[in-house]
């Protein structure tokens, strides 16, 4: 029996303290949500200098600049086409194929990973309240039955939230 | 960082590898298991050729006389060559010659009879059936000849030789119809006559090109419109590396730089209507400079003394200097020979001007002479055609008769003389007044649109007949023209209306021109030259004409030469003033007309045919339409660019033509080529251009009869309006860029 | 002047998304013009050709290019001003881009967009332009990766794939604001664009992240991209294209003219959507530095071809260089160097960078004169090659002419539309640039 | 063939070791007069359209084989030279590379050839070429009826979009290796194949053949010194050579 609890706060430094406070105390299950990307909120959120993205990018990196050198060469080996007196398997121009294919694959391989890491498109029911994309921090405390919902109330409470909700369970 | 790139390097080899198999996997698999439907990496011209028959037979696109094989296909010519054993052309043919398929599939040819339902000229015509054309006019003519008004009746034709011209004459005979003419622009008639008169032959001697080595030409563009071009091509090909070490050197005299002019070493931009002067100049210093030991040398001698260089500077243009450079080269040449024609026939003094190249041979000692003018070569079917051969002043005459109303019925076959006479003739004036004009034609031309009955005929290359070139190569020998497709349109060929209306006429016609057909006329005759030569026995004719039809020529392969003749001094006081004298005073018409025949139209028959139209222009790359060629530093006088139309006017006329400034031509000449500006000719040929002979004046040259189309003085006016003539050539000049070859270190 | 007051957070939402909420007559006036002149003189003409063959445009027997080709490069050219201004300024962190960068982006999408169009109406059997592509297929058709032009279709593919999804992702959490801020249809379509996105850290720091590289694999792929189109003349043995500088040449003149493209649209969004708050003299006094330093660039790569093309003394670069400055195009010559060369640097003058309207008129002029040195190429080059008596001359015929216009209207209402569907100004990252809400500042 | 051995063949530049024939052509500047009968001949093998007036001002005639004319001098020491200029069917041509679909490319015969079916028209290749003799379908040409009965049926019609150039009348070359493998034979003998062009030069300026035969009348026109490639700085080996006017020095005779 899990509950979520908003704290809807005006400044972002309470909104911080705010965060702090809850997750000294104990509450693992923050979600923190803000108009513009913070980076002592991230902190808070335990998320470090690095993002797993990056492994993602290197993949489709290295797979185009291979892939765009094996299309080219298995396009050209299929029917042999010589041309200008150059090889079969050219290196420099199919070279450049392979860099173009190397950004290809790494903006694609990158988005997917963008997916995969943040867990979007989620469309599913969430808490969310609108102004959190306007003008006011959020932090979501989700307490169960180990917790205690009314300190996480006080801490948001006293932490200058404007408005603190039961949101109730998702 | 050496690492790195290497251990990349390696990298992308393992993956050229993977791609390669993966390549050689699919493409093995899919070619296994499914085939490509349609390979699409196989240019289509790479698989499904089929099987062409070839037909050999002659070309009937000029005067010439080169035999051509057709390539046909599903019953359809799709190209013509030369015919390879033909020994006028050898396997060769020119643009015009190839472009015959055009005049065969042409859109415009006349597809049926027709009958003229309004006024002469107005172009309405009706399509009649052949029944009905051929019962009336051969019910006209046949009771003209019973009321014995046969000689009222004209037939004029084009270049006709052979058996069709036989067939003509005996038809024109029987008729009682004295006057059969042929009138052919193309026609050398001041040449002819020279030879007549210098040597005393009527018919062309054979001009070996091929074994001289030093070719002085006055005027003649042998490689384009002169007498037979292709095989002077291939002469010349062999004049200049034919024989290993040794090229022959060419000379040209002419004022406006033909083709011939730029293939040769030298060109000479002698004044128009000196070339003659020129030529007695240097037979003046060989005589003089010891270059002619004939017994008659002092004759000679006393002869050409007018005709000092030195003193003939002035009016020749030419530098004493130069006149003996060329002697020079005449004397240390083994093989020397002089030939003429263009511009320097066409002079008011043509006449003259061919006796003194004549001579010039003479006293280079290349008469008679490999390499030189060659006598002889015996005609093996009657070549009386020459004699019918119209020269201006005749066709006058004819034209006066015509103009008298004296002409009830004028029968036409390919010739267009409105097209081909100056309007200052009146010609197209006295045509009119010929009660019946009836057009045996393939299109309708200029002079066919004057018809009141058309005859559509086949063109030659659905037609029976035959043909003895003229000169031919030196032997005696005969082209056999066949029908390589069937007829496309209801046409017959002149030969078959000729002998249907002998039937329809009746009489003693049928008797006297028994055959049903052309095909049985051609191989009845045939049958009898095989007689002739086979010692008066027609066995083996079957087998003979058999090969004759395969091979499309026969030629007896022993030929008698006769010896050269002899020619006197008296000539050229026979011949008189070889200087040209012009229509038009100088200060009011400062520059000498030149309209000149183009390899694209000859005299303007080629104008129908697309591929003609589109080929652009040898000398100046220009298309489509009609130029008027100046000087650049005339241009420059007057202040004209390429493209700026301008008013040339002679005495006779005016015309309009865009400039197009040509590097290679007299400052004093104006050059026009003939071949546009056809009133009717079919979609390709009709309002485009203008026809320079409009301009020419009606100056003769007496001892020919021929018009001296080179004779006339024109005036230039710039008009202000702009025509940008159609041409394929950007810059003509090669930069410094070499493209013509590695520069040559100067010695 | 009133002292500039910083907007709010929520300020900033209002009026961007007003801009996209509130539409006035004026914009379906404009929407509607350009789409007919858009269908009028790009797509009719355009059919036109296609049925009729490619002859419709004036091309020719050695002039086998036109502007067809030029225009392509030409909006390649543009489309780089949304690569240096967010890609390489996010890099280096510059944080004045963030009003702009939005609509550089989409300037660089739609200009792709417009080229991608030129290559069509350019190829000579439009109907098999898919075969570029590798594809299998049964008819043994690979496309030949060794042809420059074959470079270039890789590379404005990924660069038309990768700016997409660049614009795409830097504007999910302003697709959220959109959702917010709205009910209904529309509710439930940004709802899909803004993939649920709430602005948890998480998030944030993912899309951060994921940006980032993004701007890294961009920002080589823009250098590539001119470089290759460049390539399609440089590979070329033409003289006076035939040249290594040609790459760095392009690149540059593409991030010139691309950038003075922003500074046009720019002066165009503030004036209409009135975003006088958010783009600002600074953005502007910056991006004329910019263009002073391009134009520098730009001046002297076009001096070092005239001296190269001179010193080199060869019939063949000399005759083309003598063309492309005394010959029948000559006064265009001279034109592109008064625009590109000359005029930018009145932007030395700081009251000239800093006024919105002179900076209009000479972003519109360099434009002009790229517009020509790309047509300058196309049309002196080729149709003057190496054997003088096959020497042409081009001029574009009515139909290119008339696509050439229709091509704006293309991009201008791609763009119109753009405004109404995308914030034109990045409102998260404009809020980042503004003053923390601070509960003790004063 | 072991894959590593096909790898090493892909790697070679050139890729042919030996090409099956070598297709070549001479054509002696000395010989040709310029007559033009090789352009229509052309036109008649290959069933290049009639384009007419219009489009022929406008620059867009076909022209697979073209003669270029170039002054030398001045007005009256001028001279005036030919150049036929067709595909030369460069062994390192220029334009094969470029074009994205390899509609263009050069075949175990040593030719450049051409795949109509293939080509989306680019037009790349033709401006890559630096002589020019690519020629482009502007419009789908007809032919007024029934000027149609004349087309070659060896020979494709092109429709619009599409590029052409000469093929050294493949077709021909095609039908004598067909009669060649009929007749029990390996090869094609010298002069079995002659390109229309070469067929109808009246002064024999034009000799096509297989290089590769030694003893070939090609082959010996080859070893001629008076042989220059055009623009042979630009190394596209190109498989037509001319030979070079003799110009005579000075004005006097020898």
């Amino acid at each position: 029996m899990a509950s979520n609890i908003l704290g809807l706060f005006r400044y972002e430094e309470d909104f911080i303290d705010a965060a702090e406070r809850l997750k000294s105390a104990g509450y693992d299950e923050l979600t923190l949500m803000s108009p513009i990307p913070l980076h002592d909120a991230e902190k808070v959120a335990g998320l470090g200098k690095s993002s797993p993205v990056r492994r993602f990018s290197l993949a489709g990196a290295l797979l185009g600049a291979f892939g765009g050198f094996a299309l080219a060469t298995f396009s050209a080996t299929v029917f042999l086409l010589p041309t200008g007196g150059r090889s079969i398997i050219t290196f420099p121009p199919f070279l450049v194929i392979a860099y173009e294919m190397t950004i290809l694959l790494g903006v694609l391989f990158t988005l997917l990973g963008f997916h995969v890491v943040s867990g979007l498109p989620a469309w599913r029911d969430v808490p969310y309240v609108e102004d959190t994309n306007v003008d006011r921090f959020s932090v979501v405390v989700e307490v169960d039955e180990k917790s205690d919902p009314e300190a996480a109330r006080r801490i948001l409470d006293e932490g200058g939230a404007d408005e603190v909700r039961d949101l109730g369970e998702y | 960082m050496a690492n790195i790139s290497r251990r990349d390097f390696l990298k992308f080899i393992g993956a050229g590898g993977i791609g390669a198999g993966a390549g050689y996997i699919y493409a093995e698999s899919v070619k296994k298991t499914v085939e490509f439907l349609v390979p699409q990496v196989i240019p289509p011209e790479d698989w499904s050729p089929g099987v062409a028959t070839w037909y050999n037979s002659l070309c009937g696109q000029c005067p010439a006389g080169c035999g051509i094989s057709v390539r046909i296909r599903e019953g359809r010519a799709k190209k013509i060559e030369g015919n390879p054993v033909h020994p006028v052309n050898q396997g060769r043919l020119c643009a015009l010659g190839q472009s015959g398929l055009n005049a065969l599939y042409n859109p415009d040819r006349i597809r049926t009879p027709l009958r003229l339902t309004g006024a002469r000229g107005s172009g309405e015509y009706e399509p009649i059936d052949w029944d009905e054309a051929m019962t009336s006019l051969g019910g006209r003519l046949g009771s003209m000849k019973i009321q014995g008004a046969a000689d009222r009746i004209h037939l004029l034709t084009g270049t006709v030789r052979g058996h069709l011209d036989l067939l003509l004459a005996r038809f024109m005979e029987q008729l009682g119809a004295p006057t059969y003419l042929q009138y052919d622009y193309t026609h050398p008639h001041s040449l002819y006559a020279a030879n007549r008169m210098v040597f005393g032959v009527d018919r062309l001697p054979y001009y070996d090109i091929r074994n001289s080595d030093l070719l002085l030409s006055f005027g003649a563009d042998y490689l384009g419109m002169w007498i037979s071009p292709v095989h002077h091509s291939l002469s010349y090909g062999h004049l200049r590396q034919g024989r290993p070490g040794h090229r022959g050197t060419c000379v040209q005299i002419e004022p406006r730089m033909s083709l011939s002019g730029a293939s040769a070493d030298r060109w000479i931009p002698a004044p128009p209507g000196t070339e003659g002067l020129l030529a007695l100049a240097i037979a003046e210093a060989l005589v003089d400079g010891g270059g002619y030991d004939g017994a008659d040398r002092a004759d000679w001698s006393a002869a050409l003394r007018p005709f000092k260089a030195s003193k003939l500077a002035p009016t020749i243009g030419v530098d004493a200097a130069v006149v003996a450079e060329l002697t020079d080269a005449i004397r240390r040449a083994e093989h020397p020979l002089a030939i003429g024609g263009g511009p320097a026939a066409e002079g008011s003094h043509g006449t003259a001007a061919m006796t003194a190249v004549n001579v010039l041979n003479h006293l280079a000692g290349s008469l008679g002479r490999r390499g030189g003018v060659l006598f002889g070569a015996d005609p093996v079917v009657a070549d009386d055609w020459r004699v019918r051969q119209a020269s201006y002043a005749r066709m006058m005459e004819h034209a006066q008769i015509m103009g008298r109303g004296d002409v009830d019925v004028l029968l036409l076959h390919g010739t267009n003389p409105v097209f081909n006479l100056p309007q200052a003739s009146g010609y197209t004036a006295a045509l009119d007044k010929v009660g019946t004009i009836v057009a045996l034609s393939s299109f309708m031309d200029d002079t066919t649109a004057m018809a009141d009955l058309i005859l559509p005929t086949n063109v030659y290359l659905e037609s029976w007949g035959d043909d003895v070139p003229e000169p031919g190569v030196g032997l005696p020998l005969a082209t056999l023209s066949q029908p390589v497709v069937t007829r496309i349109h209801d046409s017959r060929s002149a030969g078959d209306i000729v002998l249907g209306l002998a039937h329809q006429i009746g009489g003693e016609l049928p008797a006297e021109l028994p055959w049903t057909t052309m095909e049985e006329y051609i191989r009845h005759s045939w049958r009898q030259i095989y007689s002739v030569e086979a010692g008066g026995t027609d066995a083996g004719f079957d087998e003979f004409w058999k090969d004759a039809l395969r091979s499309g020529v026969w030629a007896r392969n022993r030929a008698e030469m006769e010896a050269a003749p002899t020619v006197s001094p008296a000539v050229l006081a026979q011949a008189g003033s070889a200087a040209s004298e012009f229509d038009g005073a100088e200060n009011d018409y400062p520059f000498v007309l030149q309209p000149m025949m183009t390899q694209g139209f000859v005299d303007g028959r080629g104008a129908n045919l697309p591929w003609q139209q589109e080929l652009p222009d040898p000398l100046t790359s220009v298309v489509f339409s009609t130029w008027v060629e100046l000087n650049p530093t005339t241009a420059a006088e007057l202040d004209l660019e390429e493209g700026d139309v301008v008013e040339v006017s002679s005495s006779a006329g005016t015309l309009a033509a865009p400039v197009f400034i040509y590097q290679a031509i007299r400052p004093d000449v104006v050059a026009i080529p003939i071949g546009q500006g056809h009133t009717r000719f079919g979609r390709f040929a009709e309002g485009r251009g203008t026809n320079p002979l409009d301009l020419v004046a009606t100056v003769t040259d007496e001892s020919s009869g021929a018009l001296a189309t080179a004779a006339t003085r024109v005036t230039i006016r710039k008009t202000g309006e702009r025509l940008s003539l159609i041409k394929t050539d950007g810059v003509s000049r090669d930069l410094g860029r070499q493209i013509l070859g590695p520069a040559k270190e100067h010695a | 002047m009133a002292e500039y007051q910083e907007p709010t957070y929520a300020e900033v939402n209002r009026d961007v998304l007003r801009t996209m909420l509130v539409t006035g007559p004026k914009y379906w006036t404009a929407l509607g013009i350009s789409m007919t002149v858009a269908v009028v003189c790009f797509f009719g003409p355009w059919f036109y050709q296609i049925h009729v063959g490619v002859g419709a445009a004036g091309m020719n027997r050695s002039a086998f290019w036109g502007t067809y080709l030029s225009n392509f490069i030409f909006w390649i050219g543009l489309s780089h001003s949304g690569t240096l201004l967010s890609a390489v300024l996010h890099i280096t962190q510059s944080s004045w881009r963030k009003a702009i960068y939005r609509s550089a982006e989409a300037m660089t999408l739609f200009s792709l967009v417009t080229a991608a169009f030129f290559v069509m109406v350019h190829v000579g059997r439009v109907w098999f332009v898919h075969w570029n592509f590798p594809v299998p297929n049964q008819m043994g058709l690979w496309p030949n990766f060794r042809s420059p032009l074959m470079f270039d279709v890789m590379a404005v593919t990924t660069y038309l794939t990768a700016s997409s999804i660049f614009i795409y992702m830097g504007s999910v959490p302003d697709f959220a604001a959109v959702r917010d801020a709205s009910t209904g249809m529309r509710r439930r379509l940004y709802t899909i664009f803004s993939f649920g996105w709430r602005g948890t850290q998480k998030e944030w720091h993912t899309l951060g992240w994921a940006y980032t590289f993004f701007a890294v694999f961009v920002i080589p792929l823009a250098v590539s991209v001119h470089s290759i189109v460049s390539w399609d003349f440089a590979m070329s043995i033409v003289p006076s294209l035939h040249q290594t500088i040609f790459a760095p040449y392009f690149v540059c003149g593409a991030i010139y003219s691309g950038t003075a493209g922003i500074v046009s649209v720019m002066f165009l969004l503030r004036k209409f959507l009135g975003l006088e708050r958010y783009i600002r003299e600074i953005h502007l006094d910056n991006l004329g530095k910019l263009l002073i330093t391009l134009s520098l660039i730009w001046t002297y790569i076009n001096i070092m071809e005239v001296f190269t093309g001179w010193f080199s003394g060869s019939s063949f670069e000399y005759e083309a260089m003598k063309f492309r400055m005394f010959g029948f195009y000559g006064p265009l010559y001279w034109e592109m160097l008064l625009f590109c060369a000359l005029v930018p640097l009145l932007m030395l003058f700081g009251k000239i960078r800093k006024n919105w309207r002179y900076m209009f008129i000479i972003s519109i002029l360099i434009n002009i004169g790229m517009l020509t040195e790309r047509f300058l190429i196309v049309a002196t080059s080729q149709p003057r090659k190496f054997l003088p008596d096959a020497f042409g001359f081009y001029f574009p015929s009515p139909v290119e002419i008339s696509i050439t216009v229709g091509s704006f209207a293309i991009f201008t209402t791609l763009f119109l539309v753009f405004v109404k569907w995308v914030p034109c100004v990045s409102i998260y990252e404009v809020k980042e640039t503004l003053q923390p809400l601070r509960k003790r500042a004063t | 063939m072991s894959t590593a051995n096909t790898l090493r063949d892909y790697l070679k530049p050139g890729y042919y070791d030996e090409f099956d024939y070598h297709w070549a052509m001479t054509i002696d500047l000395d010989r040709c007069t310029g007559c033009s009968a090789c352009v229509v001949a052309c036109q008649a093998e290959n069933n290049l359209p009639i384009v007419g007036e219009k489009r022929f001002s406008e620059r867009r005639e076909i022209k697979w084989l073209r003669i270029e004319r170039y002054w030398q001098g001045e007005y009256p020491d001028i001279k005036l030279r030919f150049l036929p200029m067709l595909c030369q069917h460069c062994d390192q041509a220029p334009c094969e590379t470029p074009c994205p679909v390899a509609a263009t490319y050069h075949n175990q015969d040593g030719l450049n050839t051409q795949i109509y079916n293939r080509c989306i028209g680019t037009r790349t290749c033709a401006v890559y070429c630096p002589y020019e003799v690519r020629s482009f379908n502007w419009f789908t040409y007809t032919w007024d009826e029934p000027l149609e009965q004349q087309l070659n049926p060896d020979v494709t019609v092109r429709e619009k979009g599409v590029m052409e150039k000469c093929t050294f009348c493949i077709q021909r070359i095609r039908i004598a290796k067909d009669k060649a493998k009929d007749d029990d034979r390996r090869r094609v003998r010298d002069g079995e194949v002659t390109p229309a062009c070469v067929q109808s030069c009246p002064t024999e300026a034009m000799v096509f053949g297989d290089s590769k035969d030694p003893d070939s009348k090609v082959s010996q026109m080859l070893n001629n010194p008076r042989g220059f490639k055009v623009l042979e700085d630009l190394n596209t080996l190109p498989s037509v050579v001319y030979l070079q006017k003799v110009e005579e020095q000075g004005h006097g005779h020898g």
